[in-house]
């Protein structure tokens, strides 16, 4: 028995709605609200079951109305409850992007810290499937640009589970980016990384800390979501090639993990940095710029990065696969900035 | 109100050559997604919001639009832009990703622009009602009698966008019309459950403009509300809200797992379906045979099937074309 | 209606102590802006948005509300948060830029934060309506009975917010009340530039909820509509939108050329000053003796003056104090 | 006569009206709308004299409905018109966000080029006069890590009448951002940068250039607007000290000029960016990647940053000049980094 629960196997979903529905338990003021987060369980399962365990006055449906349920939530959070507000899709955070960065994430420091907002925004990000310009972004760093939110995007259904209960459990506002692939959903192409070991009892797993997804003394690759999923897989296939490379998961964009980030290239002296954002003014660069401040002359070759090339998300299956970042262009990436 | 044979008939054709584009277009869907559904899969992938049973809306407003009125149009667009009149071999190209498609394969099934009539569409809901309202703010500038049709959902009609955009239509008393399809759901939701009034055009006074209602689906009572509305707004009489209740027979978008439907509703919805109404009509009213009938049925749908031929025949582009079209020189 | 002399009273020493530290404001604004206006010189930097003229709107409805009601607040907050009886002291201090100020300096006028009140406000037009629904949102899970009422100006009503936040607390029944201070300008921008109908109360009826209308700045009027609102909501029957006609006899914000504004204008409106008025209805009814009115109002001027002091004596926050209150621990 | 006419001096803000009226006489089809444009003359000037000049019908108040008249700008570019819409301060973007970069900034490639969007989106960035978390920030990176819009910063009343007339007559949309400080308005600090010799007849400044304000051999500082302005000073103070500073002036953000760094850091070997937008994930981080890809092994020390330091900005002056670099402040990070 002991050892069927160790190895109980969840998807990047249902860890997350497990998440939210045992702090639902213990705590009666956290509450769900967001489109289709009731009978349908959250377009993308972040919601799954919750309505029928906790009834409609816990889990809102919500109209098409981002601007006031997540400005809601706030005046919620604001009163000390600790509402749980989703947006679909991050492609929509345009419509109500005020009450997230204007509001939500600046009331605490304009009231000297008396007002504290405990609540989180989920919101599925990323691309792969080919739904276009308007839902298949990421926009990691539109969000962790601006200060006064933690902004996470876990990879993992145990992170997801673990950063899910530490993100309702913190008494600041956390947006919490769960990527559309990483969810293992029916319905969708069935990646690996979207089920893992997942403990059936609560526990927490740290915001603001990267994770060392695989040890190497090469080349250091920052991934995040879909994108340390495929880190790792080039890394399978550059260690055939003697190449030993150090995945790093940052799952955490804000607070951002810099030791973890400069440790690394301190052991393996090169660096690539993977996104599935729009490169310029985003991660790649962010993590670029921690490295040539604080570890410039650790590095062997220059930086290099891999990110969306500052283009929309084209919708034809060609153009897509070429501008989102994949093993094989990892694996490029590593081969030709060591051989350099 | 009478209705011309040439307009019925326009209607009913339109209707057909809609509802067989989305017939065909559920299969090709479908293609590849076999034995699991798999979005990202087949022919064409991603999201795909099919209009089977609303194409009243669409037929019964469009009747009354040249090519230089804008129409603008949400997620679930097929049927408005067969309406206005999109070059129907590049729009199923498009959505097939194809190079030949009206966006050379950028855009996709939710963005369909076709600016020779005047069609554009796209993914964030409420959104392309202020661009109708740019398009006629141009139209009063240069002193055109154009009109503009933004096409809603229900569910948008609580977007921030539709309060601002009808406020600056009316007050700038500008040609706009806001065609709200409800179709009882924004993807699960009820309209009772997102909406804090019961029809839409209720919300025409909260901006000094017309407003109208049209039941159950009717294409006749939607060509004549939209007839008042047009002729209205195009002779400067300002904005004007007309919701049509109408019917989704399938999920919100294909694979569309509708546990929040009850039992037999769809059915129940076909059972009243609106091309059966209108032809009922035209051959109790004598204006056309069955044959005559039949006969135009297969030339729409003839012009379907080259469509998806064309669309399939044509080439995907290249990888590299991505990088184009960011911005032009 | 009768309203109790407590009221009458009370009204009217908020309005007068709110308009003294109004006028008090704008002489310390102006330290250190002469002899050219330099918006960011002085003890009190910063845009500077004054109510002087607006106070009823503030006192009629802050009249029926307790410390557990929300009141959320525009640019423009200095009356309402007096009249929902924010801590002058800190609120002063606050907008001196003070480490003893509501948000130890960080915050300014446009943000002002006294939980104990359920006081906020923002710089951004209708971004404080939805924060008014979370509140009632609140109450309702929590089975209190507490209300919350959102004021914003006319020019607001043209936002997306107000649509969305309008629809949603209707369609869950919260107590909200919002209240709409019309006084003809959006900056700049009149109201028949900006707003589709005569009156935002006309715009209740799109969500099934109650409208008044106040006429003319009358506190006594605004009293009344509001308690009608306030009972009503209270007990469970859905939002309201009360409008008032209300006069801002400064400009925009203190340094406003006012070119857009006809000459004469603020005079003729300061003729008609809801203060006296006021004051002259309670001397005519014989509630109070001129000197009675002269003790109240020198006592609120006092502790006006009090704050302002409090606020001149009190530290600046450090430097480096900018790098706290991000995050809570 | 001549010689006067040479040195006709504007402020920034009749540089950037005088160019709208230009292209308005020249184009019928230029218009301008937005809040207060109208008899206020735009509340940083940006608009001063055009309602008189041009009409209600070509300069247009609009209410607060920053979704509907942004979004019938675009309607309207759509069309073939080339509106001018004003969003008063960049700290209201989160309003109507999705209009600017979900349908502005990607309506051109999601027609596959057949929509162009012959636009300008004027907005007013910046602080430095306590005006509080609302009202203050620049905001840069926020639009430029979004593909598909030119976002241009020009510094100088030259510049910005050359910029503003380039991005009225460019086919694509264009955000252009003008500096409160910078407009020389009568009711800010007149700083000496607001006022400039400014030509009367109509010319162009290429978008996409930075510019060398001035030339140095020992460091390179990359600024923007107020930075730039700030640059230069700490620039002269250096020079006493025998410290020689090249300082660029960005100009614009998107496209970003990379060769105009990288050759100056080429000569340099010392790179310090200033930016007035948060310090994350923005325009700092972006040159130092560009430069760690590019320059890595020109660099003599590790790269510098100085930006707000991910906080709000917070109203009370103490804090505010704390958080906003100055010249000072550039003065002591050039000269702790040459010692290090
Ligand atoms: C701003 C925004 N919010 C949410 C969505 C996700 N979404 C897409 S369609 C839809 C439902 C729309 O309902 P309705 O307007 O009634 O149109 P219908 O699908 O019924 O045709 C939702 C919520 C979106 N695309 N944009
Ligand atoms: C979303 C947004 N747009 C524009 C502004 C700039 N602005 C500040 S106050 C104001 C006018 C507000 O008018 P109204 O609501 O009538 O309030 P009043 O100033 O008259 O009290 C404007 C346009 C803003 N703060 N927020
Ligand atoms: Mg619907
Ligand atoms: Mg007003």
């Amino acid at each position: 028995m002991e050892t069927t629960k160790k190895e109980r196997m969840l998807t990047g979903n249902k860890a997350m709605a497990e998440a939210i529905a045992q702090e639902m338990e213990k705590n009666p003021e956290v509450f769900v609200l967001g489109e289709d987060v009731g009978k349908y369980g959250g377009i993308f399962g972040s919601t799954e079951g919750l309505l029928g365990k906790f009834g409609p006055d816990r889990v809102m449906d919500t109209p098409i109305s981002e601007t006031a349920f997540i400005g809601a939530a706030i005046g919620a959070a604001a009163e000390g409850m600790r509402p749980i507000a989703e947006l679909m899709f991050v492609d929509f955070h345009g419509v109500c992007m005020d009450q997230i960065y204007n509001h939500m994430a600046k009331i605490p420091y304009m009231s000297g810290g008396n007002v504290k907002l405990p609540m989180v925004l989920t919101t599925a990000v990323g691309g792969g499937y080919n739904d276009a310009a308007q839902h298949s972004q990421t926009l990691y760093s539109s969000f962790a640009h601006l200060p006064g939110m933690k902004v996470v995007a876990p990879t993992t259904p145990y992170d997801i589970k673990g950063m899910m209960t530490s993100a309702i459990r913190d008494d600041n506002p956390v947006v919490f980016m769960f990527h559309k692939s990483l969810q293992g959903l029916g319905w969708m192409d069935l990646i690996e990384a979207s089920v893992g070991h997942v403990p059936e009892e609560s526990y927490t797993v740290p915001l603001g800390k990267a994770k060392v997804m695989r040890e190497g003394k090469d080349v250091t690759i920052v991934g995040i979501q879909m994108m340390t999923v495929y880190a790792l897989e080039a890394a399978n296939k550059l260690a055939k090639e003697g190449i030993d490379a150090e995945v790093i998961d940052l799952r955490s964009l804000v607070p951002l993990d810099r030791e973890t980030i400069i440790h690394s290239v301190q052991k393996t002296h090169n660096l690539l940095v993977v996104d599935e954002d729009y490169r310029s003014y985003g991660m790649t660069a962010e993590v670029s710029a921690v490295v040539a401040e604080e570890a410039l002359y650790d590095l062997e070759h220059p930086i290099k990065r891999l990110a969306i090339p500052d283009v929309p998300i084209p919708y034809s299956r060609p153009m897509e696969n070429y501008v989102i970042p994949n093993a094989d262009a990892i694996y490029k990436q590593v081969k030709a900035m060591i051989s350099e | 109100m009478e209705i011309p044979k040439e307009k019925l008939i326009w209607m009913y054709e339109t209707m057909v050559k809609s509802r067989y584009f989305e017939e065909q277009m559920e299969q090709a869907y479908m293609e590849g997604k076999a034995p699991a559904f798999n979005i990202g899969a087949g022919p064409v992938p991603g999201e795909m919001h099919l209009s089977n049973g609303q194409e009243p809306a669409a037929v019964g407003i469009c009747a009354h639009l040249t090519d230089d009125d804008t129409v603008t149009s949400p997620h679930r667009p097929h049927h408005h832009a067969i309406a206005k009149g999109v070059d129907l071999k590049k729009m199923t190209a498009e959505i097939f990703g194809k190079v030949t498609g009206l966006g050379k394969g950028k855009g996709g099934h939710m963005h369909l622009f076709d600016p020779s009539v005047k069609f554009s569409c796209g993914g964030i809901v409420g959104a392309g009602i202020p661009h109708a309202v740019g398009a006629v703010l141009t139209a009063k500038k240069r002193g055109t009698d154009d009109v503009a049709v933004a096409f809603i959902g229900e569910g948008a009609a609580n977007s921030g966008a539709f309060h601002e955009s009808l406020n600056l239509a009316a007050l700038w008393n500008l040609p706009l019309i806001v065609v709200v399809e409800d179709n009882k759901y924004g993807i699960s939701v009820t309209k009772e459950s997102s909406t804090a009034v019961e029809s839409n055009d209720l919300r025409a006074p909260a901006y000094g403009i017309a407003g109208e209602k049209v039941k159950d689906n009717d294409p006749m009572a939607m060509y004549e509300a939209s007839k008042r509305a047009v002729e209205r707004t195009r002779a400067g009489e300002g904005p004007a809200i007309i919701e049509i209740e109408t019917y989704r027979y399938l999920g919100h978008f294909q694979g569309d797992p509708e546990l929040y439907r009850p039992e037999g509703e769809a059915d129940s919805l076909r059972e009243k379906d609106p091309i059966i109404r209108l032809k009922n009509y035209m051959l109790e009213q004598n204006l056309y045979t069955e044959e005559e009938l039949t006969e135009r049925e297969e030339t729409v749908k003839n012009e379907v099937d080259q469509a998806f031929e064309f669309a399939r025949n044509s080439a995907d582009p290249a990888p590299e074309d991505a990088l184009q079209d960011v911005f032009a020189e």
